[in-house]
């Protein structure tokens, strides 16, 4: 058992994939001498070279796009976009190419490929190098999409990801890249998509989330254990397709439900799982569903962390779902 | 060698019908006959679109008379079936040049299950994976970088294949098309880049589009040649192509190439083309017929007899109905066949969906 | 009073606003001599010249990004896109210039401009000619977002979009353009955003929807008025800012809410609505509110209309709501 | 009148300060020592960033140093408060140039409430309506094509002001950048593309982000000029730009510009340059220091003596020092401002949001 950061466990996940597929290689900007700017692809050039760690130029539509033809032609690319705030200037090969090319083929053609980027806010990085784009992703029917909040599941899921044979949109915490460590099996394993973990039981409330504010929401749970009351955590970990069960399970059960993100609130994921909810388990409700995420506005410089969910805004929330 | 950024297109047959090429003429009369059929074929096609359109058959058509030499020329480039191509959406006469099943084509006109496609897109979207025809898209220059994609792939990997794509002139404005050539010229990707330049993106004419004189003094920007090239000559635009893909397979890096031509027809059935274009300007440039000056060109070798080329039409006329007739006596695709491919396997929610569309129907 | 088309009426209100205000600019691909190809902008280069309706390259960047440039320079630009399905192209000067220049500069800055564009299926138009992407513009802060379904409200709408001071995306349902007339003042007016049209009263049911889909859910109420069921067909107009109060009070009153829209389901502006039903109305819910939607697939070519939300689709989904 | 599309960029002092234009030098002294103290003054300023930074009053530095000639030659060249500025992040001396208040650039540093932008970005993002300088925004080359559009206005409307619209070398790789080029070509738009090519973007050499020989090159793609220019000499980077400013405003449509440069230090205060550049190619530049450069043509017309440049020095030093004791001991933006500007005037959702915000402060 090693212990490792979410950057060190995404290197590794790509070094293994890079070592046992030679189809897998890695592009974006300075992915290469420079190992990325977060250093998640650090090393890999040196060890694989300038054809299959590749620096691109400026362009991420000329990323996404050369991904998309690498795949098709039987590659493994795994993109990487250096801030996701910068992945619109190549959203169109997202969802025009990437996501539709299975289905617009009937099935002849796929898009084996990855496209990973650090997202969400927490580090002083304003309106972009802060945003947290995933509901564009999610709409998009094609795409898978996966948050992974632990060293554990960044490794499971990114090598799941890259075998996987469809477009997956890999978004990575990063104000979490190195705040938390954890210990990571030596062995190889891979974790599957579409199964939340829970990452904390309890009977009263359910807090549903899923990337950087996971960790607001165990903090928030255990300061609501100390007033009594036992929140469950639910970290979705993979948006498209997401677990259901679990969630609805889990609300049958506490009749309370917390949706947990930090995207702009305004027809976001956190909408769909609050509306999924309310649709299907309205009966067993004690509390309506409530959604804490961030502002709709521009992401901030000042003030940086209170745009997303702070501990004492999900704090808020529950009192009203407890109270109401 | 052809020089790149001439002042005049490269020709290499004059109006009359005269080779005027400065080189030896190396291709067998098997092979200018196909060139020829490969032309007419195209020809046809286009004209069965239409009628399709007109009986209800299908709901689009991208007419692409005046394109055959260009096309025609450029599938003779290439090794089908083992080279790729990015096409887009006026490019029948190329596809079927590549030996693309045409009924496979006239059931993607009509939505049938023998389009390998499942019907999925609208009309003029063919795709072909035996081929190696990745299915045209329709925003227009978003195929150009995933063809540089395959390029790259082709590089890394040694296959020794090379990438032909295609795409009109408007395609040359978008932000994806830049990105897609500046990519494979650093790269130096096994690639070339074929413009099919009509002068009008719809409406919007060649001086609307862009202010360089020509498509391919854009190469400048990319260090890579640009050749512009005669696209209503079949031999030009096939001897152009061809320098310009083995280059690329000998891993001398892209190419531009600029084919002049004309569209007769409307950009679409869904076009009125006399608001924006004179009836004179589409007649003189039907005088420049590709079909007509290479059926000059066979005549002066004597290849060529008016009887000859009624005979070719018929037998291509004849194949194409029989292609056309069996394509659209097959069934329509399935409303259920909505729910597959968006995911390699269906996922929960998907088969939700496809029980709430079972449920209606 | 005089009939019209959606197209017409379109037609009308550019025309109108340009000759009151000579800072309104057209510009788009086609819009020029061709007037457009649904021909909203027919005559307005003959009436107005190339230098106030002008026909672009070919680049939906281009478009939207000259269009931000204008309107901060003090123009009143009116960009087209020709289908909303290439907007993706021009995506990141809209959400990355468009909707963020007046809050990155302060205040200092604005982008009074509009963004029109022919959105939604039903034109046997396949994936790119069909689909509905106003989720991406109501998820991104900073935009307005305009969806008329009948001709009177496309020219009051977009006069008022014109005249608006933030950036607006206004959506025209083509499958609507032509199939609509109505009787329309021939004296000027504009209408305010943000009000919903209860295009139907009714008691027992309340259908939230716009754009394409009025038309399907007015169809639908009529059928359910057959066998006594009084349904309320609310018409939202626009989305961003969407009048939460009037949904609210209609469902407070029914008790049931279906939200019908052809956009896609997931992390939909139609999942914002029903989250929002159910965090606010949870006690006067008698049955949950339903989402009737496009599905979770690119948009097809066959079956055209079938993904569209059908008559009968809202029928179920209303006896659902109603045996509930 | 400069030659486009030259071999050699353009140089008029050459590296021991002699004047080696073919023209008479028309600045004033008075106008060649202001080129100095800008430069000066926009060192000076990078420094006291980096300052700022180790102190914990900033959190982002994008180092400028080695690119103030092209910039100071720039801000000459136009009309500041008439003409517009469409620039990036990394253009500091730009603006102090320009007259942005120096008390406002460190606010935009510290985010405090002096900042016309409300503190609303990181540092490095300025902007200013009365000085028509369009807010800095992040994402690379996006501002390329709003400086088109306003350009555009300035045409129809007739008003006699050009954009002047600046971005590294690694911007000309996305597809707005194209977009914004080849519509202002198409159009003639009264705008100045100016790329300060510093041969990284970030760590990606120029060799990996084009093909052509020259940024300059690229402007045959669009129909306009490309000029290419030693970006350390400021008198060449003056004179070059004040011709294209002034073609632009007599109607003669758009250049693009490439001023080579050189960053001496990293990308930005998040990067280490060591692992992409090797330090003796930074010490190599550092020999053709810009501001050392000017100091030699200075002497040599007996304009600069090293007490007066001390001098000089010391007069900056002491109005940056004022004016970041002003910027920075002015409040903190309040958290609340965060709803305010999203919309002309605040809609429903944002008053509830508001209140959320208020609930837990
Ligand atoms: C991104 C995008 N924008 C707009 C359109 C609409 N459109 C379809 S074809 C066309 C003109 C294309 O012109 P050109 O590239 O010259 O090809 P041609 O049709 O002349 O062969 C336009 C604007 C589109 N398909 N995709
Ligand atoms: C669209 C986009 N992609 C990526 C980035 C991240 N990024 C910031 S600066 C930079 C390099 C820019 O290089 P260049 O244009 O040469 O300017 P320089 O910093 O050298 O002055 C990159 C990749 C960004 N800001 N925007
Ligand atoms: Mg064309
Ligand atoms: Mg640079």
């Amino acid at each position: 058992m090693a212990t490792m950061t979410i950057v060190q466990a995404v290197k590794r996940a790509l070094d293994e994939e890079m070592a046992r597929d030679e189809r897998v290689v890695v592009l974006g900007e300075d992915v290469g001498k420079r190992g990325g700017v977060f250093l998640a692809t650090e090393g890999l050039y040196q060890k694989y070279g300038p054809d299959r760690v590749i620096d691109t130029p400026l362009s991420e539509a000329a990323i996404i796009g050369a991904a998309v033809g690498m795949a098709v032609h039987g590659l493994r690319p795994v993109a990487e976009i250096q801030f996701a705030d910068y992945v619109f200037p190549g959203f169109d090969q997202l969802v025009s190419q990437a996501a539709k090319i299975r289905y617009r083929s009937g099935g002849q053609f796929q898009a084996p490929m990855v496209v990973r980027m650090p997202s969400g806010g927490g580090v002083k990085g304003g309106h972009h190098h802060s945003q947290s784009p995933e509901t564009h992703f999610a709409h998009t029917a094609g795409l898978k999409v996966v948050v992974p909040s632990t060293p554990y599941d960044a490794l499971g899921l990114l090598k799941t990801a890259i075998r996987d044979d469809d477009p997956v949109v890999f978004m990575e915490p990063k104000r979490l890249y190195r705040s938390i460590k954890e210990e990571v099996p030596d062995e190889e394993y891979t974790l599957p998509f579409g199964e939340a973990a829970i990452r904390r039981a309890g009977s009263d409330l359910t807090m549903i989330t899923y990337g950087g504010p996971t960790v607001e929401s165990l903090k928030a749970a255990e300061e609501l254990e100390k007033v009594g009351v036992q929140a469950e955590v639910i970290d979705l970990r993979t948006l498209v397709p997401w677990d259901k069960e679990t969630v609805l399970n889990s609300v049958a059960k506490t009749g309370r439900a917390l949706v947990i993100a930090e995207a702009p609130r305004m027809a976001s994921f956190a909408s769909e799982v609050a509306a999924t909810i309310a649709e299907e388990l309205l009966d067993q409700l004690l509390a309506p569903p409530i959604r804490v995420t961030g502002f709709d506005t521009p992401y901030p410089y000042i003030p940086d962390r209170l745009y997303m969910p702070t501990v004492t805004r999900i704090l808020n929330a529950a009192k009203k779902a407890l109270e109401y | 060698m052809f020089q790149p950024f001439t002042e005049e297109p490269i020709r290499l047959i004059d109006e009359k019908g005269n080779w005027i090429g400065d080189f030896e003429l190396d291709l067998s009369e098997d092979a200018l006959l196909t060139l020829y059929r490969n032309m007419v074929a195209g020809r046809l096609l286009d004209e069965r679109y239409i009628v399709l359109l007109r009986t209800g058959k299908t709901s689009f058509v991208a007419p692409a008379a005046g394109h055959e030499a260009a096309q025609v020329g450029m599938a003779a480039a290439i090794r089908p079936g083992f080279d790729w191509v990015f096409p887009y959406y006026r490019d029948k006469t190329l596809l079927l040049s590549l030996g693309y099943p045409a009924e496979q084509l006239f059931a993607q006109m009509a939505g049938t299950v023998l389009d390998p496609n499942k019907g999925r897109q609208m009309p003029e979207h063919p795709g072909h994976k035996d081929l190696n025809v990745f299915t045209v898209a329709s925003p227009i220059a978003s195929h150009v970088v995933p063809a540089v994609g395959a390029a790259l792939s082709m590089k890394f990997q040694g296959t020794g294949q090379v990438v032909l794509t295609t795409f009109g002139d408007g395609a040359t404005s978008e932000g994806d098309w830049h990105a897609g050539l500046n990519f494979a010229g650093v790269q130096g990707a096994p690639i070339v880049f074929a413009a099919e330049n009509n002068r009008y993106a719809i409406s919007v004419d060649f001086s609307k589009q862009s202010a360089s004189a020509r498509i391919a003094d854009k190469a400048h920007a990319y260090g890579m040649p640009g050749y512009v090239v005669d696209g209503m000559d079949v031999l030009a635009s096939y001897y152009v192509m061809r320098e310009a893909v083995s280059r690329a397979r000998e891993g001398l890096g892209p190419a531009l190439v600029e084919l002049l031509v004309y569209r007769y027809g409307p950009h679409s059935s869904a076009d009125d083309d006399s608001v924006y274009r004179p009836k004179e300007e589409v007649e003189a440039w039907k005088k420049k017929d590709p079909i007509t000056r290479f059926e000059r060109f066979l005549e002066k070798r004597k290849l060529w007899t008016p009887e000859f080329g009624e005979q070719v039409r018929d037998e291509e006329r004849k194949k194409l109905e029989a292609a056309e007739e069996k394509a659209l006596s097959a069934q329509a695709v399935p409303p259920e066949w909505m729910f597959d491919d968006v995911y390699a396997e269906r996922p929960w929610h998907l088969e939700e969906q496809k029980r709430i569309l079972l449920e209606e129907l």
